[in-house]
């Protein structure tokens, strides 16, 4: 015998239309032309990154702001939201939760937008490679633009990745937004296998 | 603190004192008498702080060993009061009314090793993992490499480079040889 | 003459200490009809005239001589009105009193205050 | 005719038959009586005919066919003819009032009615100073065997303190027609009066009358020594107490009357401040007073004391004949006919505490008698007690007696105050039913008696001072349509609405071209307002017959205060208006508490008004035009001041704005609009009159349009700063009123063209902004059911258009160019600036900064953020409030592009008054300061905004539209929209910082006011202690502070 | 208004000398602050970067009607504030359309972006933004109040409200400018002016670390793009109005550049070096030191 409470808690939408917009992503197709490359270039020089630190890598991109490593010299600054920055960054590793809020994040930023994974908690899982919590491969759930090892990376390999990742917008390459949402489906389907309790959209406009 | 560990074994009969240092010692009660162990702790021996409350999975002995650390501010010394119950049906009585700290505890420990707190508030509110549904992920049975491999995509071609076997393989290999020698002489001599 | 007039005043002050004093409500109304007698008293001596007789016409007050023998019949007559009024009006209340003392048996006008304020 | 002796007589006879045949007779019994009685009414309606009718001469009558001073002799006059009818219907109507009683107790309750009103006729009639005594005694022995008929230890207990009081009143009266009688050597009153003045012993004299004042004051229930009165009017049935206070009152009183001339001006004087005390003392203690008939009792010892007082200063004046009917009579009816109606509705229903007469509402006929009754007593107009007390204060200043004028004033506004408490109370449905015992004898005398009152009402309507110089029918015709339609319940509501808005726009037809000047202004804003709010309250469901009624009452009363020519026409405007919005506010849930606050300060500012008006009205020897306040007299400023008082409450001036917020907020929806948007203009034209008038006058150092000045600009500061703290929009929008008018009054204050126009261009402005917001609200509100902002939230999406109209409410009302507030802004700091008041400038500026905060608040926490599940279904709010928004909406638009329209009629109005302020060229207006374009601001900013939308627009054609929920929430998801409505407690931390401005100090001192009223109120009363002998002591304490005085006054 | 057409002309010439001045100040002051740091900082064109980028942004989301119009209110409240202000003294060409009104038209007219971008943020439904309003605009109705009364002084002191005619007035060397003629009023200006550009101590209202960026917290792309073409002209005309006021105004564009820079830099200087004020804070300061200063200049001129 099921009761009452058990029962409306299989049927509950684990969210309502009302309250969420649910279109899914679409590609918005480069236009090519100089007009697109200017836009490259302009996205590459002024990367702003999601102030947003999931994991313990977070601590070595303070550095980052600092007269030593001063990274606005490069047109980069952080933005507190997601709205207005084109560079997120996984600064280690990702548990189940955190994900859940990094895919939330990720997806609220507008098109052109990059993922830098940074430590090798984001590439294999690292040193939780086989924690019951903690993913191992980020891009299966994310396209990730571009990757940083080390554990923990000092901020020198942090530019680096910054200029690797510069080279490929300039190069058309980063094309992570479009990617996304080609391949939503099996995103998707990746993120709900290990995010369990699923209380949103599957896109978070 | 002899005196103490006299009085409780006269009231609640404790077993196993492992006093560690001087100021911390171990003990363990009956099921039943944790809660009195415990209040009684509170109010007339004034550990007054309850530091936490760890659980440990025995397997082997198809238990489940909770130890409270209790604390005394007063003079500064520390008790671990430990307690077997069952595995098969884990259950046990809540100390939320003592402590409302407590919840967090009970909470972890439910959500970690399925122990029940029947009367705890909120007590089956997810606690850190958010809609885990397999076996409790710190139980001894649970495999975690096997269940992280099923589910987590892992990459393959990994390889491990600990710092040690690192170092003894490649950087000092002499060092280490010398080091494993006086080891085996070491162990001949015993 | 005036000695009339000091009784009739004494006897007003004696009515009203009466009814400032005694609790009894036929007291107070026994002190009310002093003062009455008080003030009929200064009435009639108000009219009355050194020397001349009672304002009745009858053989030794002849019609003609009249105004000349007789007080002044005004207030004699303005008395006997008052005197019967006053005798309506005690009457009166002696009625309210008996009414009330059956309803609460108590002559004490304090036991009387549950209209106030 | 029919010799008045008659009725003596008749009633006498009937009065001994009746008990002789009673058992012969006894069917015939109560026939005979009713004929007895209806044979002394129409008798008496015979003389009354024949002195109204054809003016006769005063007739005297002789008992034994001799003159006085052998015989007795009766008098009936006009005044006396009067009395005599109305007592005499009075006294059928009683008989019928008491028709089961009378049908209960059989002959005795007959024969004791007949006595009485033997007595009272008899009282009214005599010439005989002696004659008079018997038939007081008569009245007295009657009216006791009345209250005790019912035998109750309650009623009992009272006639006996009566008896006592009574019986030493008879002493002492005696006592005085002897020693009267041995100096002046006869009974007669007129021969008595004649030969008083050659009297040498005149210490005896005043002795003697000082005796004959003392009983008639204790006849009277002269304050203090009354405490049996009004036992006996709470102890008593209340058809008998309606009878003593009624006609008993009114012929001991007359009987007073009688004597009075027999006093010296010092006796006199006496008379009238006992009488004055009596009424002041006697209301204060009525405050405290919740038992139904004893508070009646302390309003009619109350209202006895004023009829007595008048009339002793009227004799002290010499000028009895002239001032008897203009001011005693109709304080005299008033006070008869209320009383008595009254303590017969008391009759009528069951409960004797004020608090539990919710319910007399079931029946409506009662009701509306006993609101007119109630109305009357506490002296609104048109009621006869209007004009008395009108008539009373302008004769007063006339005697420069301003000190009487402020205790009876104070005296009016407290009994006003428990008067319109209990009507409040009635006007409220509770649970409390079956209240009423019903009865149609006693309905029928009850309408009786209200008939005949309504024809003196009509009397004293018609003859009352109107001095219709120009215009009688603008002033008439507003009340004359709310009246009417008040008249015609029958109508359906939507129709009678139909019909006010046809009238309106009838009357603004062919009145409105007519005018001119700054009334034009007034009376165009009145009317077009009223036009279009009356639309939106076309939406109205509930079905109230009054609000009609009262909405039309309140425009015409708005129209009828700008025609006025006079300040009698001012004053009976300003008392309807306060009426009929009294009662509108009163209209809306739970707000009996607030508007009943609001009618007290608009009662007592009326009141200073009145005041003011006094002591300027000896300016011009009694003409009552508006030129009394041109002329410079000795008051001239304490008038200013006063009358201004009266004005500032009504605009809700910093320390008298207790009012504003809770009856605006609790008044229903759309009547708040019509409140703030035209009511709070009332005040506006009153000090356009006023400085128009008088200019600004000095109080010794003190320019007082300097005073004004910092009072606007401190109402406009902190009005404003109380708004932005109100959770209630209604709350929040009338402390912005409050602000906003106190820019008016800071304008008005300048006492310059440029001053003046920017007042009425702000109160245009503000006129037109109110108009949208309360609207939009009122929509808000119908749709969701509440007022507190914080439960909406996102209503944009369901409610754009009501969102538009916010949107340019708040645009306009906070001054932001393009549109007409800047207008307002923009004159108003060039005169001040003009004029020198920097710091009154940068106060003002201040205010209109923090404007700011509530109208982002008020917008916001309504129409933006986060949509509400619980109002997902909401819809658009109706046509009816949407339509006047947009046409007000339109109206703004104009005046933003074409300010010109609008401040170049303003000008041509100040420009009398002022001079010239303003230059034009083109569409820039220039002052001496700055210049303004307005047309070309509109313009500008039109095309910047049209030419960026439309980038904005072909920029993105593909924005993908989000919900509520789809915000950045630092990655985590919103739980409920409730949490994520961010509107609640808005601006704590301005709170934190400015919080000490708006600290509560104007409520605690008028808190404190109130309760140490109530307190003395209380503490008076106790003095009553309940104990007959207390009030024998009193009595006796009164006769020697009366020895002492009229001893010492020699 | 002789020729409609030409001044419309110079008002797009002014428009675009004032855009571009606006985004080079903004990156210059970027620099300076990063120098003041010790870092290097971004290139003085980073803002045209900016912009180019934001505007290139592929995607966008609207929460709505009004969140779409706020950025085009806020515009055209930057554009009119300049466009209803003479820039250069006695230069024709600059003057643009401050025929309309004179010094109220432009203080109101600030007002006119802000309340129009509120409504457009709280659209958005972000609890972080009304709450950032509230803060924005508590602040400035504390930081109006002295600003208001310097401005009164102004007037009585010159009796007149033009701007023109108040720049008239300051011609003829440095003795002549309000700061030398009116020391106190420039002083509560000047205290005002500090709030009003919403620098440090005054940013409250887009504190990142509380209320990410306050008001623009939802906005993104070309909305976004509106924002920040926008700062450049209100932070220029706002600086040009107070250069008007109280330094002289300029006659020509090298004395504008490097008036209205030096001003600047006083915000920058002062916003560098301080914390953040918290909002009673900030608004207790204005309320006592600048607002009593105020006072005593209008005392002045009362008395």
């Amino acid at each position: 015998m099921t009761m009452i409470g058990e029962e409306n808690k299989n049927e509950k939408k684990n969210f309502d239309t009302e309250l969420f917009c649910d279109a899914v992503p679409k590609e918005v197709p480069r236009i090519n032309g100089i007009i697109q490359k200017f836009y490259d270039w302009a996205q590459a020089n002024s990367l702003w990154i999601l102030a947003f630190g999931t994991g313990c890598g977070s601590i070595e991109m303070r550095p980052l702001y600092t007269a030593r490593y001063d990274i606005s010299r490069f047109g980069m600054a952080p933005r507190p939201t997601p709205r207005q920055s084109n560079l997120f960054i996984i600064s280690g590793y990702a548990s189940v939760k955190t994900l859940k809020r990094i895919v939330r994040s990720y997806e609220q930023m507008q098109n052109p937008k990059f993922v830098m994974g940074l430590g090798s908690c984001t590439v294999n899982g690292g040193m939780y490679w086989d924690s019951y919590n903690t993913i191992n491969r980020l891009d299966h759930y994310i396209p990730v633009d571009t990757y940083v090892a080390g554990c923990m990376p000092r901020p020198e390999a942090l530019i680096a990745g910054f200029e690797d990742l510069k080279k490929r917008i300039k190069e058309g390459r980063a094309e992570g937004a479009n990617e996304y949402a080609k391949n939503f489906e099996w995103y998707k389907a990746n993120q709900k296998k290990v995010i369990k309790d699923w209380d949103m959209p599957d896109y978070n406009w | 603190m002899e005196e103490m560990i006299e009085r409780i074994k006269l009231k609640f009969n404790a077993k196993d004192i492992n006093r560690q240092k001087a100021t911390l010692v171990f003990f363990s009660v009956e099921k039943k008498d944790l809660e009195a162990c415990v209040l009684y702790m509170k109010e007339f021996e004034g550990y007054s702080n309850l530091t936490m409350i760890s659980a440990t999975d025995w397997i082997e002995t198809g238990t489940f060993g909770l130890t409270y650390h209790l604390h005394n501010y007063k003079n500064r010394t520390d008790v671990g009061i430990k307690t077997y119950i069952d595995r098969k049906n884990p259950s046990m009585v809540s100390i939320n009314t003592l402590w409302a700290g407590a919840r967090v505890f009970e909470r972890e420990l439910k959500e970690m090793f399925g122990i029940d707190f029947p009367g705890c508030p909120r007590v089956d509110d997810p606690f850190a993992l958010e809609g885990w549904d397999n076996l409790p992920p710190m139980r001894k049975d649970f495999d975690t490499v096997k269940y992280s491999e099923e589910t987590y995509f892992p990459r393959p071609g990994r390889s491990t480079k600990d710092n040690v076997t690192q170092m003894e393989e490649k950087l000092y290999a002499v060092e280490a040889e010398v080091k494993k020698g006086i080891a085996k002489t070491v162990r001949k001599n015993k | 003459m005036n000695i009339i007039f000091l009784i009739g005043f004494a006897l007003m002050i004696t009515g009203f200490w009466g009814m400032l004093t005694q609790k009894n409500m036929i007291k107070i109304i026994l002190g009310l009809a002093i003062v009455e007698t008080g003030v009929q008293l200064i009435m009639v001596a108000f009219g009355f005239i050194e020397g001349r007789t009672a304002p009745i016409l009858d053989s030794a007050v002849p019609v003609k001589k009249a105004v000349e023998m007789i007080v002044d019949p005004v207030p004699q007559a303005l008395v006997l009105t008052a005197i019967v009024i006053g005798v309506a009006v005690n009457a009166l209340a002696l009625t309210f009193i008996i009414k009330m003392y059956q309803k609460k048996k108590s002559l004490n006008i304090t036991e009387y205050r549950d209209l106030k304020w | 005719m029919v010799n008045p002796i008659y009725i003596i007589a008749v009633l006498l006879g009937i009065g001994f038959i009746l008990p002789l045949t009673e058992k012969k007779l006894s069917k015939l019994g109560p026939w005979v009586f009713y004929a007895g009685m209806i044979f002394t009414a129409l008798v008496s309606y015979q003389w009354f005919r024949f002195f109204i009718v054809s003016g006769g001469e005063t007739y005297h009558i002789f008992t034994a066919g001799v003159k006085p001073p052998l015989s007795i002799n009766l008098q009936i006059g006009l005044f006396e003819s009067v009395l005599l009818f109305v007592t005499n219907l009075t006294g059928l109507a009683g008989a019928v009032y008491m028709t089961k009683q009378i049908s209960e107790t059989g002959v005795r309750a007959m024969v004791l009615l007949l006595l009485l009103l033997l007595g009272l006729n008899g009282l009214i009639l005599t010439r005989d100073i002696f004659n008079l005594f018997v038939f007081m005694e008569i009245t007295a022995i009657s009216t006791y065997s009345l209250i005790g008929m019912d035998v109750k230890s309650r009623s009992l207990s009272a006639g006996f303190k009566y008896m006592t009081a009574g019986g030493l009143a008879s002493a002492f009266l005696l006592l005085g027609i002897i020693i009267v009688y041995s100096l002046t050597g006869t009974l007669n009153l007129d021969g008595m009066i004649r030969s008083a003045e050659g009297i040498k012993n005149v210490k005896l004299l005043s002795i003697g009358s000082m005796m004959i004042l003392f009983s008639f004051i204790i006849e009277a229930k002269q304050f203090p020594a009354n405490g049996w009165a009004l036992d006996v009017y709470e102890g008593t049935k209340p058809g008998v107490a309606g009878l003593i206070s009624g006609i008993g009152t009114t012929a001991v009183f007359f009987g007073f009357y009688k004597i009075m001339p027999l006093f010296t001006n010092e006796t006199l004087k006496i008379v009238m401040w006992a009488g004055l005390i009596t009424f002041f003392f006697s209301n204060l203690m009525g405050m405290k007073q919740e038992n139904v008939k004893r508070m009646l009792g302390y309003s009619s010892v109350a209202q006895t004391g004023l009829v007595i007082s008048v009339s002793a200063w009227s004799f002290m004046l010499g000028n009895d004949k002239l001032i008897f009917p203009m001011i005693v009579l109709p304080l005299l009816f008033n006070h008869f006919f209320t009383k008595t109606g009254l303590f017969w509705i008391a009759g009528l229903v069951k409960k004797d505490t004020t608090g539990l007469w919710g319910s007399i509402t079931e029946n409506k006929i009662l009701h509306g008698i006993f609101i007119i009754l109630i109305l009357a007593l506490s002296g609104f107009p048109p009621f006869p007690g209007f004009w008395g007390k009108w008539n009373l204060v302008l004769a007063m200043s006339l005697d420069s007696n301003f000190f009487y004028i402020w205790v009876l004033l104070a005296g009016s506004l407290f009994e006003a105050a428990y008067l319109l408490k209990w009507a409040g109370i009635t006007l409220k449905k509770d649970k409390s039913k079956d209240i009423l015992e019903y009865n149609s004898y006693k309905m029928l005398a009850l309408q009786i008696v209200v008939l005949i009152f309504f024809a003196v009402t009509v009397y004293y309507f018609m003859t009352g001072n109107f001095d219709h110089t120009n215009g009688g029918l603008h002033f008439y015709l507003p009340f004359a349509l709310g009246t009417g339609l008040l008249l015609l319940p029958f109508i359906p509501e939507k129709l009678k609405g139909m019909i006010s808005m046809s009238v309106i726009a009838v009357y603004a037809f062919y009145f409105l071209p007519d005018q001119n000047g700054i009334g034009r202004f007034f009376n165009a804003m009145f009317l077009s307002g009223g036009f279009f709010l009356t639309f939106a309250t076309l939406n109205r469901k509930d079905r109230s017959r009054s609000f009609y009624p009262l909405l039309m009452l309140m425009l015409g009363s708005l129209i009828a205060l700008v025609n006025s020519d006079n300040i009698l026409h001012f004053f009976f405007s300003w008392e309807i208006m306060t009426l009929s919005s009294y009662f509108l506010i009163h209209r809306g849930k739970g707000s009996a508490e607030e508007s009943f606050r609001y009618v007290m300060f608009s009662l007592a500012g009326a009141f200073l008004m009145l005041l003011g008006f006094a002591y300027s009205f000896p300016n011009l020897n009694g003409q009552m035009s508006f030129g009394i306040f041109a002329v410079p007299g000795q008051f001239t400023s304490l008038s200013f001041i006063l009358i201004s008082i009266g004005f500032l409450v009504k605009s809700a001036a910093l320390g008298l704005h207790l009012w504003i917020a809770g009856s605006y907020a609790k008044a229903e929806d759309d009547t708040s609009a019509f409140l703030s948007a035209l009511l709070s203009k009332a005040g506006i034209f009153g000090f356009v009159m006023l400085l128009l008038a008088m200019g600004a006058p000095s109080a010794g150092k003190f320019d007082l349009a300097y005073i004004l000045s910092w009072i606007g600009a401190l109402t406009a500061l902190i009005g404003t700063m109380m708004a932005i703290y109100e959770e209630d929009a209604k709350r929040l929008l009338a402390y912005s009123s409050m602000g906003q008018v106190g820019y008016i009054i800071l304008g008005l204050a300048i006492m310059s063209g440029l001053g003046w126009t920017a007042a009425l261009f702000q109160m245009v402005n503000h006129f037109l902004i109110k108009g949208i917001l309360f609207l939009a609200i009122a929509g808000v509100i119908y749709r969701t059911g509440t007022s507190e902002m914080y439960k909406m939230g996102g209503l944009i999406k369901k409610m754009p258009w009501s969102f538009t109209a916010v949107m340019f409410g708040i645009i306009a009302i906070s001054g932001v160019p393009p549109l007409t507030g800047f207008g307002a802004k923009w004159l108003m700091y060039e005169a001040l600036i003009e004029k020198g008041w920097y710091l009154q400038t940068g106060m003002a500026f201040f205010a209109s900064t923090v404007a700011f905060l509530y109208c982002f608040r008020l917008i916001h926490a309504i129409f933006l953020g986060q949509p509400k599940t619980e109002f997902r279904n909401v819809k658009e709010a109706p046509a009816w409030f949407l339509i006047p928004q947009y046409v007000f909406i339109m109206a703004i638009f104009f005046f933003s592009i074409f300010p010109r329209v609008l401040i170049d009629r303003i000008s041509a109005a100040v420009e009398p008054f002022f001079g010239k302020s303003l230059t034009w060229d083109g569409n820039t207006v220039i002052s001496s300061l700055g210049y303004w374009n307005a047309t070309a601001v509109m313009t500008i900013v039109g095309v910047v905004f049209v030419v960026l939308a439309i980038g904005l627009f072909i920029k993105l054609p593909k924005v993908q539209k989000v919900k509520q929920f789809n915000i950045v929430f630092a990655a985590e998801r919103p739980e409920t929209p409730e949490l994520t409505h961010f509107a609640y407690e808005f601006f704590r931390p301005y709170r934190r910082a400015m919080g000490w401005m708006v600290r509560p100090y104007a409520t605690r001192f008028w808190r404190s006011v109130t309760e140490s009223a109530y307190t003395v109120s209380d503490a008076l009363r106790k003095i009553y202690t309940g104990n007959g002998q207390t009030y024998i002591f009193h009595i006796l304490l009164v006769l020697v502070i009366l020895f002492y005085i009229s001893t010492g006054v020699k | 208004m002789e020729n409609f057409w030409t001044t419309l002309l110079y008002a797009f010439i002014s428009m675009f000398i004032i855009f571009n001045y606006g985004m080079v100040l903004g990156g210059v002051v970027y620099k300076i602050i990063a120098r003041v740091h010790g870092r290097f900082g971004p290139p003085v064109w980073q803002p045209y970067i900016n912009l180019v980028k934001v505007m290139g942004v592929r995607t966008a989301i609207s929460h709505g009607i009004m969140f779409w119009l706020g950025p085009v209110f806020r515009f055209t409240g930057g554009i009119g504030l300049f466009l209803f202000m003479p820039v250069l003294f006695g230069v024709p060409w600059m003057q643009n359309f401050s025929f309309s009104g004179d010094l109220l038209l432009v203080i109101y007219f600030i007002f006119f972006g802000q309340l129009g971008m509120a409504l457009g943020a709280a659209e958005s439904g972000h609890p972080y933004s009304p709450m950032g309003i509230m803060r924005g605009l508590s602040q400035v109705t504390a930081s109006e109040v002295p600003f208001a009364l310097a401005v009164i002084a102004l007037a009585a002191q010159h009796g007149t409200l033009s701007i023109t005619e108040i720049v008239a007035a300051q011609q003829g060397g440095i003795a002549n400018w309000n700061i030398v003629t009116n020391p106190v009023a420039t002083l509560a200006g000047m205290m005002a002016f500090l709030g009003m550009m919403m620098h440090a101590p005054f940013n409250l209202h887009i504190a990142p670390q509380e209320i990410p960026i306050g008001p623009p917290t939802e906005y993104q792309s070309n909305f976004l793009s509106y924002m920040q073409a926008n700062r450049a002209f209100f932070a220029s005309a706002k600086l040009i109005l107070f250069m008007n006021l109280f330094f002289g105004g300029a006659t020509n564009i090298p004395v504008l550049v490097g008036k209205t820079f030096s001003l600047y830099m006083i915000t920058v200087f002062i916003g560098v070096v301080n914390p953040r004020f918290t909002l009673e804070n900030s608004i207790r300061w204005f309320i006592r030191i600048p607002t009593v200063t105020g006072i005593i200049a209008v005392l002045i001129y009362t008395f």
